[in-house]
């Protein structure tokens, strides 16, 4: 019988598999353009978890009890462990860590725009697992099905932990919001610094992002940028009414019509600023994983120095 | 036992600041690989903080809990030896900083298992395996710095000379100490400190650097005289529960 | 009088912590002449620090104190501009910052002295006198540096280039300032602006250095979003306040 | 008339300039020896201002209060005033202040050992100016008599200062004493640390000490160690009791015989230990200085091109 597809291009074919819901694996024939998007989709998630280390990391010395102090290290740590995971997803299409490193170093790879804002007092703590990890989740959770198969794998394992962070974060919330008036306050005055710059994680408004079809129709991206940004929205606003917070966004109120919250419009020459490298970390930020990197070269030299010698070594002995 | 509590509080204040110490690392670490093995060395001595001050504050029976042991108490009640406050320097400071103190924590801990303290050993045996993880791991980066490049070489044995001289205070008895070891509460130093000996004799053989001779020991923060060091790393560790005493986090 | 309390409490706070910033080099400065310069400058703007609290507890009316004010508010309330926050770096930081606050200050000062608010001008005069000498300080060094050495230039430039974008926030008035602008209560910043504007150029030519264009200006620390750095800053600062708080000292 | 001084050789006629309390001016002859001495004595002085502004400075960022960080820091200041009029005073014997730092850096040169201890609370702020600068006081009034004249003028400024230093550090530990608990235990504390090595500053006992006696006759020391230790425990030992505090010594009695305190016996070894440079903070404070030396050195390096270039247009335009 003849097959239906062998009179297909490859390009052809490759989209016939994505539209199949079959997995793409590294040893398939991929379109350029995909395996670039990916690349740098892959590679800008993974730069995020690195830098994403930074603004909590930053209350790491400062947590308020030794419980928290040990959940929150953890949490850093788990955002290493992903920055891992998918900085090796990446490299089966082809780069290199090394690669990867030096394009975020240099300014040409981007992270999220979100960890250049500071953490300033412990209810960011609260703040970034509650609000940050919420969004990373509402994007991360659809890519859990993405046409790639490393990335999608990667995926399964940083959404678990990341709900698993969500749940951590809305806990200091809680704990604030039903503590002592100062606890209350501080928790508002984070919620009110948060909000806007986790509505910019989705990314402009639908008109203004024009890679979104393509990234649709290969099944890397699965819904729209304002989609999301209302899904989180829908998500946040009774539960920020559920810890007794007030959104800092006097047109947020319920549509009966549309089902779902309307909300104000965000800031985008905020958003842009601070995507062009003008927020108030974006220098602190990329100065410290530069500066991490190249007082860390000598001990990357050693201990491939050392491992050279030993190879040698056995080899002689062998 | 108040005795006991002491000796407790002194092990958990080591872990405390040591954990502490290695956190900073976090986010900055030469490899990410190395962030995640730090984090998780932290992780650990943390862990081994709170089941000791939970102790330490049975023992006492004052009604004061883990975190107002280590958030409420001055620099000059903390009894952690000197070597767990330098600062992390470079990465060869660090690791050194750890191989001295994870070739003590793991021979120490060691006999500790035995302890006639039956709750004081039963930390140890949980605290030994992941000693013994730390310990293999600070050991094989004294190799590969010791045996790596010249400039990895140079610095290990910097960190060497400037760090070996607060290992002596990790088996010099105290006051405290002797007398525990009188009753037979917690081991003599002499058997840990020769298995340590050995342990760095053939680690260091390994990574072909020289054992420092004839060093000068300083002592004094087992009984509260520590560096100026230990006084910023208070600040930070201690400021929220400083200015909202009292509070549930 | 509430807005001007506010007000007080801004100039406070940033004469406070660049104070602060610059004792941190007490004992580390470049040349022993340069640490006396920056301790001295350090102690004028602590004066100016406590006149100004002093003044805005008694505007406030609530009982507070100089040190109350100072040493029992979170970084969130601190409205300093962010420029007098960011770290030491090396010298040619420390002396960017501080010419570029000096020239912001001196201007500023000096419209203040016509000031409506009879206390506030009073304060400023005596300012004034000493932000002169500072100002001078500061534009010599970087000319010196500017004009120095290839090292010295390639640094000053580089803290130029760090540095300059916390500039505008001093002139860029915040809510409560074009309130109190207004009012007639403090001076334009157009005005303080051009002569700033004038001095710079004045003292960046002679330096043969160029003039930043078209930076985009970072502001947020008057309405009290800060860069990390003001944390850790108040950790030590507030650390004995609020671990004995209400004693004398 | 014959000069009676004539027929004395240079030695002799120094000498008797010396008991006639006549000073010695840079021009003058002086003996070799003298000269060599006096370097050694008096920039030993000056690092101990230099070094010793670390300790002190090591609270100026956390002290109590805005009172409290201004008297604070304008006294380091003065101490590195005192440096600068020290080197000066050194630099009439034909030294210089860059030969005197590079003798500190490498260990040549030595700084008094009690910098060498921490500054571990606030109260070490007290026990610093009043006990520390009251013995150092006792050390120095002396030299305001000092036979080389511009070590003596020098003196006499760095004491009027040393005095005032020395009552705000009383001031402190009395407020502390008549403070809440907290404090008068933080004041204890810090008197148990630092009262034994006050006394080591006083040098070895005048058996150990075999320089003393040449520098007697020189009239560049006045009193031996051990009178200075005495005059010191005399002085220190009520004022202890005025403010409530014991003395970390229980040998210490008045004795009605010598009209003086009996006093234990300073440890030795420790003193030694310390000198050799094996106190708690030896490494650390040369340390702090080299880096601050070394990092300082573009600077110096930049202010001396610009003079230099300034120089060159200024004689080009004459």
């Amino acid at each position: 019988m003849e097959n239906p597809t062998q009179h297909l291009t490859p390009e052809e074919q490759f989209q016939a598999r994505i539209d199949a819901d079959v997995r793409i694996e590294p040893k398939d024939w991929m379109p350029d353009a995909y395996r670039k998007t990916l690349i740098r989709q892959i590679s800008q998630h993974a730069h995020s978890e690195l830098v994403g280390m930074l603004p909590e990391g930053n209350w790491i010395t400062r947590a308020p009890s030794l419980k928290r102090k040990s959940i929150l290290l953890s949490k850093v740590q788990d955002e290493a462990g992903h920055g891992l995971y998918l900085y090796s997803a990446a490299e089966t299409l082809g780069t290199t860590r090394d690669q990867m490193l030096a394009d975020l170093h240099s300014g040409k790879a981007k992270y999220s725009s979100i960890f250049n804002y500071p953490t300033l007092s412990w209810a960011d703590m609260g703040c970034v697992g509650w609000l940050v990890d919420g969004a990373a989740i509402l994007n991360q959770v659809p890519l859990c099905r993405t046409s790639y198969g490393p990335y999608a794998r990667a995926m399964v394992r940083v959404c678990k932990e990341e709900s698993f962070h969500q749940r951590q974060g809305f806990e200091i919330m809680q704990t604030l919001c039903e503590g002592a008036e100062s606890q209350k306050a501080m928790a508002q005055e984070a919620l009110n610094r948060w909000w806007w710059p986790t509505l910019m994680m989705f990314g402009p408004k639908d008109e203004d992002s024009p890679n979104t079809a393509q990234s649709m129709n290969w099944r890397i991206k699965r819904f729209t940028n304002d989609e999301l940004r209302q899904k989180f929205v829908d998500m946040m606003v009774p539960q920020a009414e559920f810890l007794g917070l007030t959104v800092p966004d006097e047109k947020v109120q319920w549509n009966e019509a549309r089902q779902a919250y309307d909300y104000g419009e965000v800031n985008w020459d905020e958003f842009w600023a601070v995507v062009k490298g003008n927020g108030l970390c974006n220098r602190d930020r990329l100065g410290a994983r530069v500066k991490a990197h190249e007082e860390g070269a000598w001990v990357r030299e050693a201990a491939m120095a050392h491992a050279a010698k030993r190879a040698e070594r056995e080899l002689v002995a062998a | 036992r108040q005795q006991l509590f002491q000796f407790v509080l002194q092990l958990a204040d080591t872990s405390l600041i040591l954990g502490h110490r290695l956190s900073e690392w976090c986010g900055h670490g030469p490899i990410l690989e190395q962030d995640l093995a730090m984090a998780n060395i932290a992780l650990d001595l943390l862990g081994e903080t709170r089941s000791l001050y939970q102790y330490a504050a049975q023992l006492e029976g004052q009604g004061r809990t883990e975190d107002d042991l280590a958030y409420l108490r001055s620099a000059t009640e903390y009894r952690n030896p000197l070597l767990v406050e330098q600062p992390n320097g470079d990465f060869a400071d660090t690791v050194v900083r750890q191989f001295l103190f994870d070739n003590f924590h793991y021979h120490f801990l060691k006999q500790l298992l035995t302890n006639a303290d039956e709750r004081l050993a039963a930390i140890a045996e949980k605290s030994l395996k992941e000693a013994t993880y730390h310990l293999k791991w600070s050991s094989e980066w004294i190799i590969r710095l010791g045996d790596g490049t010249d400039e990895s070489r140079r610095r290990v044995e910097k960190s060497i000379t400037e760090l070996w001289r607060f290992s002596g205070e990790l088996t010099t008895p105290t006051a405290l100490e002797k007398s525990l070891q009188a009753m037979g509460l917690i081991p003599e130093y002499e058997d840990v400190q020769a298995s340590m000996t050995a342990h760095a004799e053939r680690v260091l053989t390994e990574a072909t650097l020289a054992i420092p001779q004839q060093i000068f020991m300083l002592t004094g923060g087992k009984d509260g005289r520590h560096t100026e060091h230990l006084g910023y790393i208070l600040t930070e560790l201690q400021y929220m529960q400083r200015t909202f005493p009292g509070l549930t986090w």
